[in-house]
Parts: structure tokens; C-alpha cells; sequence
């Protein structure tokens, strides 16, 4: 079977906008595999109750760029746990959209085993959407945050 | 009664807690690393949480990440199946402080038969036949002396090894004098410890162990012996229950001494005591896993019990509802590990599986945790399937493994059905005339 | 013993033969139409031979194409399977004719109890308990008449018809007057026979059918009852055994009789006898199929025998070997059939099967005759697997079979999977009231 | 997907070359099949024994046209059974490779349940190749001779 590039491209844009890492068809004896390297974790850095500025700490490296579509970046969550927009029930929200951001500025906390782990922001740029619902439970790896890079 | 179980495992055994789960009316939830997406277990779970990325230091084995999980999923147990974080008494202890049920025993139960020294004296002490071994060992001098009053050829082991790792087998203080150090340093590198002692060794051992469940009202129960003595380098391949070298007396006598053992301990939950059968008819006992094994379905298919459900029920603080004698084993039942692997070299034969056809018919009952059209990752244990048939006799149930065997097709990886269709065809496999060196043997 | 044997059969029930011969060192012979060159039984048997097209009459009915596969294989014997030349007494005399042993009863026996109303006046002689009923109906008049006396509601049924097919339920003379003669254009057209006879109608009864093995010494057995009244248009879709509306005195009674009744025509092989139960607790005979059927594993579980096993130690001559007195049923089975088929309309689903994973674990056995990849044609019985269970009790069987239903997982065609789960989730089917009329009300 | 006809050309030679009657290619949400009515037999209306001639009997329907490919045609076996290229052991053949045959002439002997099945050819042409073993079982649709159309 003959594949023409087109198809390829497409392939490639599909696997760009997901948040895989590898498609691969199968055809027979035929087969197309497009492969990248695992996503990067915005913010991924940030652990336990006192965050750590910049480098990727040796627990979470994250050495690679952060995903980047059309859309933007997005910063996902390296906890299990209940997300928070606010360091307290009554207290103002870390950020909210429109907001400018700077790297190392907290975002938000994910709550877990009575740890509040705050996530940082890794880049400069804007808040765009706010992905994760206050109070509710997020699983490693959802999208927190789309910021558009400044 | 619980109502919702989190399993901290994946594959055939989370499946299989999954079963048993729903089979009472309990809900689960999976928890899955990013490469499991797809995988059955997340499939099949009621409820499925992502807990990290495909290494396991940083999801199935990454403590925060799991008990998060059972905090927003509201589960009131968990169920660690067998490795991963199933003997880690820390992990025990922190479900405990969250408020979840851990199905399994005591923290303090498991740091007990975990070190491997330890659980020896703790044997003797409690009545256990051990193998006569050594105290550990101070220095090259003090073990020579030691091997040579408990007799050449000698076992060296290191205290916190297992899985058949870290063991010499010695004949004269020269190989003493040559192996010690070398010995230390990697104990220290593989386990970190580098404590080490001697055990005698038993040229052609067979390896026996038994079953165990003792629940919180101070209950034990021995469910019979199996027999797992086809491994290759320590790692079972094949077992079957139960065992062509133990008499109903054997059988009985061990069963009333363990029994006797458990109860002054007070073992909660599922566990099993392993012990060598020397060539003499002795048994000896090796070591204690306080968790269900991978091999536990022969003696569900020959007692007629299913040892996860019991394990919850005991979690659960139930009594044990079995009778109050022991159960004898009714026919025979075998289980072949299929694993993802090269039949010859025993390479890892990670991949998409493109076909997947298992046995079925009457006496067959297949545990796996794959399925056609998905992929075996290769950062987990390559154990993708047990096929395991029960059958009214041995000799029958050696024709029905050959036949399950036959019939099952697996495409796209490679696996070790060619191995265990060898053993099979093996006529000393098939007379029951064999030690744990029979596959060396046979693919020497 | 014989050294192969050929099935004439496909699908599920082909493998199901071909399983117990291998587990007793049987070489097999499959023989397929072009349309299944890739079909598991296909795959599965030690040789196979195309013998003829797609459509059914050129090549699994077609007795030359199998006699001649036979014949160049050297197959000793020939499985019929159940439906295509199963009932077929011209192909068993084929077969002797040709030095093959037929795997069924001898052809006197199958012309004997092929015919309802031949069949119906010998369990009458034999003793069994038949439904009061007419002899042939001459005409309009004489079938009011013996109606009236009778009794209404009446059933009219044709004398050659089968499966369901050509009954109506009278409840008048005017009703009478209104149907007879179409009903005997129609059983002309269907059964090329248009002898009808009335039968007293039971509003709602219960299927319940009892399995029976002979042997060439005259050895008859009694293997317990299934409950098979969950029907569609008098198609079987789940059944069960041992029934709950038998008491172990009915169930015993029940075996005598029939036992002395199949002893004094000296029946040889498997049979059923097919019962209806009345609302009284009345059992009376309605026929005899002289074959396998398709939810023998039922038995097979609760009795802890193997059925096509003992077919062919019988047709080969020798001895039941199993115990004198009746064997009891241990635990609780039961069979969901699964048919690719549209779960409400019924019309069948052929096609790509793109995905096919069946439920595993402890207690659950699959007979299926396909594979993940392969292709249901649509030239045969939409049944393409059996999934069965088997527990202590019948509560934990339900337990299993919904959570085996919940894991089982077939892509690309429809299933009747949904249809089963409503049956299981059903508080009638689970406190065990019901009648063959369950699934027409719950599809009402 | 974008399907060139060469491609299709190719699968069509590939179901005409094989047995079957249908190919069906899937990729992803794309499929392709190429189908054809059942192969006809050649000498498929030869009955038990007697072997009738000319059109097709209604036990073994054959109003297709023989299957042709750049190799010729080919006479297959509608009977399960030993093929026999001789009426008796010692017999000689009904035909040889280079014969010129006729529509009606008996070609070979299938035999099956002690019936000697005569299968007859249905073109006139030559017969350029004996793919049966003499002796040896034959399964429904084994191709038993190659012929050259005349």
C-alpha cells in the first residue's frame, strides 16, 4: 500500500494535538508508526508542600519542552488529588484568566493525603483557560491550565 | 462490608481481584500508569484513575500517588496483589493512617517474615522443621569456620535477597575465600544490606509450599500443598497442586504443625510458607510470603475456595467460614505462567499482540491480563497469562494442559508456551520425577 | 480405542469434540466449507478438509463430501456434533456401511424418537408421564371433536415439526374451525408432512429436560436435569443447571423412571428427554433428542463428567464407568448462549469480529468457536460462543455470570450480550419464578 | 486514503490468482473489497458414474464463467476424494500433458464412498500442466489440471 504524505502529515498533526506518544497502523505487513517523546510536565517540578524553583528536580525530570500546539501550552498535573485555585476555601484565586504569569508563580494546589502541593507555572506568558474544576479530583496528567506563551 | 476496593496492581492479578470484587457486589477502582491506559484492568475496573508515567518508581510503586487516589475515588480498602507494593509494610502502614483497609497482614507481620533471617529463627521458634543455616557472617575468617562446622557443600545467601537472587552454592573454603567479598558487595549494591550467612545445600530439592489464611478472630487454616519445584533461575514456570511427593500423612502432619505455628502468631490474611523436600523426605522451611502468590489458583481449583474473596472477607474482619477440618485436595490442577518472552533465550517480547486466542473448554480457566489488539509495555513483569486446568487425575490433567496448550494462539510477541509444552512432554515431568533443577537440566 | 476422528460440525460444538478427543490422544479431522478455511476448527484439528461450498447443503450436510473426507483421511469414527446430520439416521447407516462408527445412538433408535408423535406413544409404553394429547386429527370436524373432549386451551402441533415451529394455541372450536386447515397447508409447506395432533396447553410451564447416557452393555445413567425455560420463540438462550423448581424427591423419581424406561429400549449414547413442568409441579414427557445439545456443559459441571468423553468411550464400545448410584449435582451452572445477533430485533450480525475478549477467572468456562480477527459468515448459526459458569450456589452463579458478562468484550457485530444482562438483572430470574413465557414478557 | 488503480489492479490479480472469492483490506476507517462470485468448476456437472454433458446439473451449479488468468484455466475437483488420472490400475491415462481436449471429455476420476466420480472438461483447449498426484486425496476446489483455451 502506497501512503502518500499527506497522510503522514495528518498523522503527525494527530499525534501533536493528542497526548500520546506513539500512534502506530498496522496494514498487513505494512505499518506506519509516528513516535515522540513522552510530554513534559509544566510545573512538573513543583513537589511537596514547598516547591522548587526552575530545574527539574531528579523525581519528576521534565527535561524536555512543554507540549506546544496551535493552542498553546498546557500545564498538567504530576499529582493525583483534588484541585484547589485558591490557598484557602475563602481566599482569592492564585491566578485567574487574562492573568500575566511568570515562572515559579504558583498556579494551584493539588490536595493530596493532607499535602498541599502547589503547582508553578514554568513559563512566562498568559492564562488563557483554566482547565480543572475547584474542589474537584484531577488524575496524573490532566490539564490544569492553557497558557499562551509570551 | 466494604463497598469499594482500589487495587494497586495491574495485569492478571488485578483482574483478578477486579473478579472476586464483583462477584460480592463491591465496587473498584483500577489505578493505571499512562501506558495502561488501555489496559485491561483499567478497562474492566468500575472507576480508573491515571496515577503517573509508565516507570513504575513513579506510579504503581509511587506510595502518594496511590492513596491520593483512594482519598478522591472514596475507596475503604486496597489491594495490593503480589509484588509491587504488596510486602512493603510502610505502604500497610500508611493506608492504616488514611483511614483504607490494607488486604493483607499486620505492618508488623510483614517486617516480621520479610527478612529472611528473622523469619528463620521466627520458624524454628515456633516449631517449624528450618534448614540448618548459619548466623550471619562476620568476615571472610568467621565464614569459613562456619561452612566448614555446618559442612560443605554450603548455600551462601544474603539476608536481604530473594527471588532466588544473591545466592552462591560453595564446596571448600577456597570458593569461600574466592566468592565472600564479591558476595558483600553486591548484596550491598542489589538489596542494601550486605549482611550474608549460610544455609545447607540440598543438592535436588523439590520445592513445596503451603497455603495459608488466618482471619482476625484467630483463625488458621493450612489449604494444602503446591508444588512449584519447575522454575528457571528461582522464578516458577509451572506449578501444580497438589504435590506426587507428599503422602496424605506428610501432608496432614505438616498441615497440623503449621497450623499449630500461625495460630501462636496470629497471621491474618493469605500467606505461604515455602519449604525444600530433600531427596530424604524431609521438609525444610525457606521462607514466609505474607501476600497471595501468582500460583494461588492451583489450590483454588483443588480446595474449591477462592483465596481473594477470603483474603477481603478476613480484611473485612469477617470469620473464616471453611470447615474446621482441613480440606483435602479434590483432583489435580496445573497452571502455566505465560510469559512475554523468548521460549530459548528468555528475552523480554514486549509488543502489540495482534492475535490472542485462549483455551477454553471444560477444566480450563485462563487469568490474563492482555487481550488482541493490545500492547504488553516493557517496563512490567512479562507474565501476560496462566492458563491453569483442573482435571480428576495427574496423567489427566497433563493431557489437558497439553491440549489448552495446543489450542491457544498468541501472535505478534513471542512466548514461552514451546518451553512449557517441552516440560509436558517431558517423561520425567510426566512420572513426577523432578527437582527444582529440572529445567537447568532440561535446557542443558 | 479408535486412533482419529472426523467432526462434521463447525463452530463451538466442533472444538468442544475436538477438545476431549485430543485430552484423550484422539487424532481429529475437521472438514469445512470454503468460507471457513480460517475458522477455528479449522485451525484447531490435527488435519482438515474442504469439502464444499459456504452453503450448508454442499458441504455439512452433504454426506458424500464427508463419508469421502473421511475415507482419505483414515478417520476410525465420525462426530455429528449437534444439528446439520446429528438426527440424521440415513447419514449413521452411511457411516456404518462405510466401517465408521457413528458417535450417536443407533439409526432405529434416532427414527424412533424423530417423530413426535411415534415418540410421545413410547414414552407412554416405557412408563414416562406424557402430556394428554390426540391421536392424528382426520380432518376439521374430527379436530373439534377430539378438542372439545380434550379440553380447551388446546395446542395444535405438526407431527414432523420441530424447534417451535407450526404450534397454535386454540382456544375455541371457532378458533379450530379458523386455523386447521391452514395450519396443515403450512406443515406441508415447512415438514412436508401434514399430520396434526392437539395437545393439552400448559399456560405456563417450565423446560426441564434430563440428560441420559447408554452404553452398548446396557448400562443406563441419569445425569440430572436442566432448567431451559428461558426461551425466544422457543429458542434456548440461558440455561441452568440443576433446576430450582425441582426438589432432590422429584429429581430422584424422575431418574428412576426414566432410567428403567431408556434400560428397556437399551438407548445407547447421549440423549435428552425434554419435559414440561406444569404449575402443579406435574413433569410430562414431550421428546427425546437423541444427540449432544447444545447446553450440555451445564451437566458437564454440576456432574463433574465429560459428555462428548463419554460418547466416545461408549461408541468405541466400552463400559460407563461411572458410579451405580445416581450422581448428585454439586453447586450451581449456567449457560449463556452468545449469539451475534441484534440484542432487540434478533436479526443476525455477521461479520469481522475486530475484537474478542471473553471473561476468564476462577468458575468460568468459555466454549466458543471464534477468534479476535476472524469472521462470522452468515451462511450458520449465529451462535458463536458459550460462556458458563459454575459456584457453590445459585445466587454466587448469577453473581459470576453478570460480572463474566461485564468483562467480556466483542467488537465489530452485535451480540445478544445486553439481552443476558437484562435476564440476570431481573428479580423473577434471580428468586427463580419463571416460565418458558419469561423472556416474550420481559420483551412485551 | 488515496487508493491508486495499480493498487487495485493488484488486488484483483491477487484474488483471481488465489482461491477465494473476496478480499477485504481495512485501514483505520478505510476499507477496500474486492469480491467475486464463487470460482465455477470446470467439469463440475460430471455426477456420480454417469457424467453428464453439457450444462451445468442443478446439484452443482456452474453457469459462471471458468476462471481465467494469464496462466490459463483451471479444472478443479467439486468431489472430496482420491484422485485417479487412469480407469484402472493398469490403464492408461485419460489424458496426457500436451493433449488437445474437448468440451465433455472425461479428464480424470475422482473416487469417494466407492464411486468413481468421472470429471469431464467443460472448454476445448490443452492441457498444459497436471497439478493432482495420481493416488493421492484431493479436497473440494483442489485445482487438478491447467488448460491452455483454444
Amino acid at each position: 500500500m502506497k501512503l502518500d504524505l499527506d497522510q503522514l502529515r495528518e498523522l503527525i498533526r494527530l499525534l501533536d494535538e493528542s497526548n500520546l506518544t506513539e500512534i502506530e497502523v498496522e496494514h498487513d505487513d505494512d505499518r506506519i508508526r509516528v513516535r515522540r517523546d513522552p510530554a513534559p510536565l509544566v510545573g512538573a517540578q513543583a513537589t511537596q508542600s514547598v516547591a522548587t524553583a526552575g530545574a527539574a528536580s531528579s523525581e519528576h525530570p521534565s527535561d524536555v519542552p512543554a507540549p506546544v500546539d496551535e493552542n498553546g501550552t498546557y500545564v498538567t498535573t504530576p499529582f493525583v488529588g483534588t484541585f484547589y485555585r485558591a490557598p484557602s476555601p475563602d481566599g482569592e484565586p492564585f491566578v485567574e484568566v487574562g492573568d500575566s504569569i511568570v515562572p515559579g508563580q504558583v498556579l494551584c494546589i493539588v490536595e493530596a493525603m493532607k499535602l498541599m502541593n502547589e503547582i508553578e507555572a514554568e513559563v512566562a506568558g498568559t492564562i488563557v483557560e483554566i482547565l480543572g474544576d475547584d474542589g474537584k479530583p484531577v488524575e496524573y496528567g490532566d490539564r490544569l491550565f492553557r497558557i499562551e506563551i509570551s | 462490608m466494604f463497598e469499594k476496593i482500589l487495587i494497586a496492581n495491574r495485569g492478571e492479578i488485578a483482574l483478578r481481584v477486579i473478579r472476586s470484587c464483583r462477584e460480592r457486589g463491591l465496587r473498584t477502582v483500577a489505578v493505571h500508569s499512562e501506558i495502561d491506559a488501555d489496559a485491561l484492568h483499567t478497562r474492566l475496573a468500575d472507576e480508573a484513575i491515571c496515577i503517573g508515567p509508565a516507570d513504575p518508581t513513579r506510579s504503581y510503586l509511587h506510595i502518594p500517588a496511590i492513596i491520593a487516589a483512594a482519598e478522591i475515588t472514596g475507596a475503604d480498602a486496597v489491594h495490593p496483589g503480589y509484588g509491587f507494593l504488596s510486602e512493603n509494610p510502610e505502604f500497610a502502614e500508611t493506608c492504616a493512617q488514611c483511614g483504607l483497609e490494607f488486604v493483607g497482614p499486620l505492618p508488623d507481620q510483614m517486617r516480621q517474615w520479610g527478612d529472611k533471617v528473622t523469619a528463620r529463627a521466627l520458624a524454628k521458634s515456633l516449631g517449624l522443621p528450618t534448614i540448618e543455616g548459619t548466623e550471619l557472617l562476620e568476615d571472610v575468617e568467621d565464614a569459613i569456620k562456619k561452612a566448614e562446622s555446618l559442612g560443605f557443600p554450603v548455600l551462601l545467601k544474603a539476608s536481604g535477597g530473594g527471588g532466588g537472587r544473591g545466592m552462591h552454592i560453595l564446596h571448600s573454603k577456597e570458593e569461600v575465600r574466592a566468592v565472600f567479598e564479591t558476595a558483600r558487595t553486591e548484596s550491598r549494591a542489589a538489596f542494601g544490606n550486605d549482611a550474608l550467612y549460610f544455609e545447607k545445600f540440598i543438592e535436588r530439592p523439590r520445592h513445596i509450599e503451603f497455603q495459608i489464611l488466618g482471619d482476625k478472630h484467630g483463625n488458621i487454616h493450612v489449604l494444602g500443598e503446591r508444588e512449584c519445584s519447575i522454575q528457571r533461575r528461582h522464578q516458577k514456570i509451572l506449578e501444580e497442586a497438589p504435590s506426587v511427593a507428599l503422602s496424605d500423612e506428610m501432608r496432614s502432619d505438616m498441615s497440623a504443625t503449621i497450623r499449630r505455628a500461625m495460630s501462636e502468631v496470629g497471621y491474618i490474611s493469605a500467606g505461604t510458607l515455602e519449604f525444600l523436600l530433600d531427596e530424604s523426605g524431609e521438609l525444610t522451611f525457606l521462607e514466609m510470603n505474607p501476600r497471595i502468590q501468582v500460583e494461588h489458583p492451583v489450590t483454588e481449583l483443588v480446595m474449591g475456595i477462592d483465596l481473594i474473596g477470603e483474603q477481603i472477607r478476613i480484611a473485612d474482619g469477617q470469620p473464616l467460614e471453611l470447615p474446621e477440618r482441613p480440606l483435602s485436595p479434590r483432583g489435580h490442577a496445573i497452571e502455566c505462567r505465560i510469559n512475554a518472552e523468548d521460549p530459548d533465550t528468555f528475552a523480554p517480547s514486549p509488543g502489540m499482540i495482534t492475535e490472542f486466542h485462549m483455551a477454553g473448554g471444560t477444566g480450563v480457566r485462563v487469568d490474563s491480563g492482555v487481550f488482541g489488539g493490545g500492547r504488553v509495555p516493557p517496563h512490567y513483569d512479562p507474565l501476560i497469562a496462566k492458563l491453569i486446568v483442573h482435571a480428576p487425575t495427574r496423567v489427566q490433567a497433563i493431557a489437558k494442559m497439553r491440549r489448552a496448550l495446543s489450542e491457544t494462539i498468541i501472535g505478534g510477541i513471542r512466548t514461552n508456551i514451546p518451553l512449557h509444552r517441552r516440560i509436558l512432554a517431558h517423561p520425567a515431568f510426566e512420572e513426577g520425577r523432578f527437582s527444582t533443577r529440572f529445567l537447568d537440566e532440561l535446557q542443558a
